[in-house]
């Protein structure tokens, strides 16, 4: 079983992003850190072995995990049925809010209002998904591979709106001061550590894990210093 | 051990082949708008007009030294910003042909140079004008002499072509991206569209070789 | 220098009309000298042979006479049209001069009948009836009508020598330059595109002929010229050139190509 | 959490050269030996061989790299044999770069003319001192400019190992510009880092031409 | 066919033995046939030149004898060893056969003395300093000494026909192989190579050549063979064939190219 196997090697394989800033991104030391990465060096002290952060991308996440490059996914996965049909979640251990951000002078405050207007989101993200449940028909979904691109593309005008977290909005909105206005919410979506299925012990021992941080308040505190603000209560409430 | 399942890959055919016809499109009339200029530009390469030659050249040289991803960014991203604002498409395919003529124009250079200068005196001594020369005289023995050269080139197009699923434009790779990030089921949806991949540079393969006996059916010497 | 001087008297068959004259011509590669102050005059109709060993200057010579190479100084005059080193006449005088080179230069890539028919209809704007009518005729003059529509490479070398001669006649050229027309070629076929220029030579046709051929220059050549490290060293009527050399030089000449 | 463009930045992608400059040099080491035999298989007299690579060069140089590496990389492990990603990416560029310069040094082979395999043959050496002695050297002269043209190709191309969990440098640039927002500053650094390795090699590439012209213009 | 059947005993200098037999030799290209039933006998230290029209076979037929092009049928013997379609002799058989091109084909990367010590070394093991010692004297017979050192493209075109000739000797053939050696060289130097042939000749080398060179063939031949269309027509000492050839096509051909 996975876990044994884990701890007679002495080290675990986390799959985390480096470029979704601030969950997973390259500190000036040029090593992976943020959110995920405080999360999953806990993650291996619980279990007692070292850590290894393989760094991965928004497209090739899942198959990392899924080809055992990997033992476990500490990288913002957002918990959505599909995914869920591919991997095993965890109990959420982080949450954003999705909405929609768009241009000032348009109005946007709608799924109608968005018809006939260009909206860009990340491929294979969360955001996506969610967009593309609220998207009416005529609306038009432009995928770009990451949040940063799919940001430039607002910026150079090259969409009208875009779907993006909550962090990605405040991001937007301090680069370029008073184009962009946040018209109107998508979800909340939590995110979850993956496994590959059937692991039924080691996704339980994770869930302990992320159960225990929640509760003597490590989180908590991992949320204060990269979000600056609270563990969202959607996501302390998950089970 | 994974479980290979290509049951969502196949119930998302009809977007795939979308894709597909997107790539074949963009690559069709990349080759057909870059071929046009690559011969223009090989012609100002081989021009007595110094200046003609450097501007060619160093275009030549920023293109075929920096990434395409790169070129296809400041594309995309970057001419906005001077009033240029075009869709993805549009953008994907003007990148393409920006990248192609750089390879193109050296490869149609190198058919030119090949000619034979008997050709060009005999062609002078009849009293062509330098243009008539390279028309009726260099242009189709050079492009004959490179034409395998110009043809994996083309296929390298077709090729480099998944790169513009970064700015959104609806390719085969984008497609396949897409349908991946529905259904996680990534190995099996790159398998199918590398075999798809395959297959259309085979289908090109056969195109070019029927173009060839089609247009260069005059015999070579020795 | 030395050019001997041999007058129109002597040849009855040469018009008193120039077809082309040089003067003082010199023309250097960068440092090297081609043509060293080269004078000569050509009368329409005249039969011209130039000889020399490798590299004496007899391509330069013609060449500079259809303004494939420029002279740096000196005067060419083609049919009373002065050649000026800017070139503005040049498309005229190409007009009237057709070409033959060694390698034959047939464009490959075009039919016979298009080779011929080319600068026909795009220099001199004639409909492809006219100039196909023209090259049809010219084809029946060197004996290969009926190969109008292969490609040059179906041809043999001596077919391929004919179809350059009458893809530069198709032009109605008045004057025709050879530079070593049969050297390219097997044994066998030296003799029919030979043949095909005594045809032509005794139509009248004034042309400037670089060759080894001895018994051509005999049979056909009002005079002899022949050439060494960029001069004109010898000019004289064929008997007097062969049987009677002046200089030492081309004695060895002639001597070593026997 | 977004910082601003600084030196720590700029180092960051400049170190992530080292990554393009090693999967550049494994590509072309075992491109280098895969592309020699190919190409040697492409003009040898046996139709089993050449038709055989023939099929090998179709599929190689039909299909993205891009797929090439996810298929190696992720498909090994699916099947049961996980690999490392250093050997991932030298298997999947070797044999992407054995196809491409297998193809290029066949032309190259082919170019040299037949009089030179028939003189040697009549000298009575064998299949493979004819090789080593007379056509390869001539060969390798006509060769230089189109390899090193792909060499630059492959340079660039090694952003693709990316898939597979490289932060080569173009990876670098986009993990930098996710966290600084400065995409115009970082992929200019980018691409001026990439002209720096490629530009010289392309240069290198001229000059053989013009110095093969020379040499073959009698 | 019809191969006319000169004795030895007409020729002083040839000995009896046998240096090549070729026995109703075929040989096919595709569909095409090249040689048809070709006998011949060359005995050891005769000189044979070979001419005939253009793709009459001439060329094929020599290759065949060092087996640059395989037979379909028939048998070649060679010194004695007989030639087998699978090739074990081949190496053998090489090793007693020079060959000399119309091209020359010199190794453009080697330097002139390379070119000659290459083959001594790779094939026959023998030592740098043995190789070059036999080199620079073959090349002192051809009349090169001086240009070891150079490389081909610095040669004019007889000087590489004589390295190419050197090349061949340097391997110790008995038999030498030349097909059309002067035909693509500059008239002026093809004496040159023609007096390093007779040279070669009066030294008793046994000699198969493929010429044109009429003048060789009178001075140099034991017999001439005229070939056409893949078959021997005639053969018979110089004298004899050129002053009374006895086919038609013999006449017709040397009528062509006098
Ligand atoms: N483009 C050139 N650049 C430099 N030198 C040249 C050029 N063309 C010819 N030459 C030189 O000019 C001289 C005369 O050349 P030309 O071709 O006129 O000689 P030729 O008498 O026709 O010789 P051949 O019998 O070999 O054709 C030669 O020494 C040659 O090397
Ligand atoms: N590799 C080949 N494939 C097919 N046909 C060939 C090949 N080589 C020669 N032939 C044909 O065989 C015939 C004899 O050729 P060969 O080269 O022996 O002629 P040749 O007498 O040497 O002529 P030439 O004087 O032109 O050299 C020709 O008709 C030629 O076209
Ligand atoms: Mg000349
Ligand atoms: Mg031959």
């Amino acid at each position: 079983q996975t876990v044994s196997e884990i701890k007679g090697r002495g080290v675990i394989n986390i799959g985390m992003l480096v470029d979704f800033p601030p969950f997973g991104i390259m500190n000036t030391d040029n090593q992976p850190d943020g959110y995920d990465a405080d999360v999953a060096k806990l993650l291996a002290a619980d279990l007692g072995v070292k850590v290894n952060i393989v760094p991965v991308t928004g497209p090739n996440r899942i198959p990392y995990l899924l080809s055992s490059q990997i033992d476990v996914l500490v990288a913002s996965l957002g918990i959505t049925p599909e995914r869920a049909e591919k991997v095993d979640f965890s109990s959420p251990y982080a949450g954003i809010r999705l909405s929609i951000i768009g241009d000032k002078t348009k109005d946007l405050a709608s799924p109608e209002k968005l018809v006939g207007k260009r909206v860009g989101v990340a491929r294979a993200s969360t955001q996506d998904t969610a967009v593309t449940k609220v998207a009416l028909p005529g609306t038009l979904i432009q995928r770009f591979d990451d949040d940063a691109s799919a940001t430039q593309a607002l910026l150079s005008g090259q969409v009208d709106a875009i779907g993006c977290s909550n962090t990605v909005v405040a991001q937007i909105l301090k680069v370029a001061p008073g184009r962009f206005v946040e018209t109107f919410p998508l979800s909340q979506q939590v995110q979850g550590i993956a496994v590959r299925p059937k692991q039924t012990e080691f996704l339980a021992a994770i869930n302990a894990f992320v159960a225990k941080i929640k509760a003597d308040g490590r989180l908590e505190a991992i949320s204060q210093k990269w979000l600056k603000a609270p563990l969202a209560d959607f996501v302390a409430a998950a089970k | 051990m994974y479980d290979f399942n290509f049951a969502p890959v196949f119930a998302s055919s009809d977007q795939l082949l979308r894709g597909a016809a997107v790539t074949l499109e963009l690559s069709c009339e990349a080759m057909a708008i870059g071929l046009v200029i690559s011969i223009g530009l090989a012609a100002a390469k081989t021009s007595k007009i110094a200046p003609l030659r450097w501007v060619v050249q160093a275009y030549i040289e920023l293109i075929r030294n920096t990434p395409f991803l790169v070129q296809i960014f400041f594309i995309f991203f970057g001419l906005p910003s001077i009033g240029l604002r075009m869709s993805p498409d549009a953008a994907a395919l003007l990148a393409l042909v920006v990248n192609f003529c750089a390879y193109a124009t050296e490869i149609i250079r190198a058919g030119i140079e090949s000619i034979a200068v008997g050709q060009i005196e005999a062609g002078r001594a009849l009293g062509l004008k330098p243009l008539q020369v390279f028309r009726y005289i260099i242009l189709k023995p050079a492009l004959r002499t490179v034409y395998p050269a110009l043809t994996s080139q083309f296929i390298y197009l077709m090729l480099t072509s998944s790169v513009v699923s970064v700015i959104s434009a609806g390719d085969l790779t984008a497609a396949g991206a897409d349908v991946q990030s529905r259904t996680f089921a990534s190995m099996e949806v790159y398998l199918v569209i590398t075999v798809v991949y395959f297959l259309m540079s085979a289908g090109f393969s056969a195109l070019f070789g029927a173009i060839e006996r089609a247009a260069f059916r005059y015999p070579l010497s020795r | 220098m030395t050019t001997t001087s041999e007058t129109a008297a002597e040849a009855p068959r040469k018009t008193l009309e120039t077809a082309v004259r040089m003067e003082a011509v010199n023309k250097w590669y960068g440092a090297f000298q081609a043509l060293k102050n080269v004078d000569l005059e050509v009368r329409s109709g005249e039969r011209i042979v130039v000889c020399g060993p490798s590299g004496s200057g007899k391509s330069t010579l013609i060449r500079c006479i259809n303004q494939l190479e420029a002279i740096q100084s000196g005067r060419i005059f083609v049919d009373g049209i002065e050649l000026t080193a800017g070139g503005k006449n040049v498309d005229a005088i190409r007009r009237e001069v057709g070409m033959v080179f060694q390698q034959f230069n047939l464009f490959p890539h075009m039919t016979v009948l298009e080779n011929c028919t080319l600068a026909p209809m795009k220099v001199r704007g004639e409909t492809r009836d006219a100039a196909e009518a023209t090259a049809r005729k010219y084809l029946a003059r060197v004996h290969i009508p009926e190969q109008a529509d292969k490609y040059p490479a179906q041809l043999s070398g001596g077919q391929q020598q004919r179809v350059a001669i009458a893809r530069a006649l198709c032009m109605n050229p008045k004057i025709m330059l050879f530079d070593e027309p049969t050297s390219a070629l097997d044994p066998e076929m030296v003799k029919e595109v030979l043949d095909t220029m005594i045809d032509l030579a005794d139509g009248g046709m004034t042309m400037l002929v670089v060759t080894h051929e001895m018994g051509f220059a005999r049979r056909v050549a009002d005079r002899v010229i022949f050439m060494d490290r960029g001069e004109i060293v010898e000019m004289a009527p064929p008997d007097r050139f062969f049987d009677d050399p002046q200089h030492e030089r081309t004695r060895t000449f002639l001597g070593q190509i026997a | 959490m977004i910082r601003t463009f600084g030196w720590n930045e700029f180092l960051f992608i400049l170190m992530a050269i080292r990554w393009t400059i090693a999967l550049s040099a494994i590509a072309f080491i075992g491109g280098g030996i895969g592309g020699l035999a190919i190409a040697l298989a492409r003009t040898s007299g046996d139709k089993v061989v050449r038709q055989a690579t023939a099929g090998f060069i179709r599929v190689f140089q039909g299909t993205p790299l891009l797929l090439q590496l996810f298929l190696v990389y992720f498909g090994m492990a699916v099947v049961g044999a996980a690999i490392n990603p250093w050997i991932a990416a030298a298997l999947a560029l070797t044999l992407h770069a054995s196809a491409f310069l297998g193809e290029i040094w066949r032309g190259c082979i082919e170019a040299v003319p037949l009089g030179q395999n028939e003189a040697a043959t009549a000298l009575g050496l064998k299949w493979a001192s004819r090789q080593r002695w007379i056509i390869l050297p001539q060969a390798a002269r006509i060769a230089v400019a189109p390899t090193v043209g792909f060499l630059v190709q492959l340079i660039k191309g090694t952003s693709l190992a990316a898939i597979i969990g490289f932060t080569e440098l173009t990876r670098a640039g986009q993990i930098i510009n996710n966290a600084t927002f400065e995409p115009f500053t970082v992929f200019s650094i980018v691409a001026g880092l990439y002209f720096v390795l490629c530009w010289p090699l392309s240069l290198l590439a001229r000059q053989a031409e013009i110095r093969f012209a020379r040499a073959s213009a009698r």
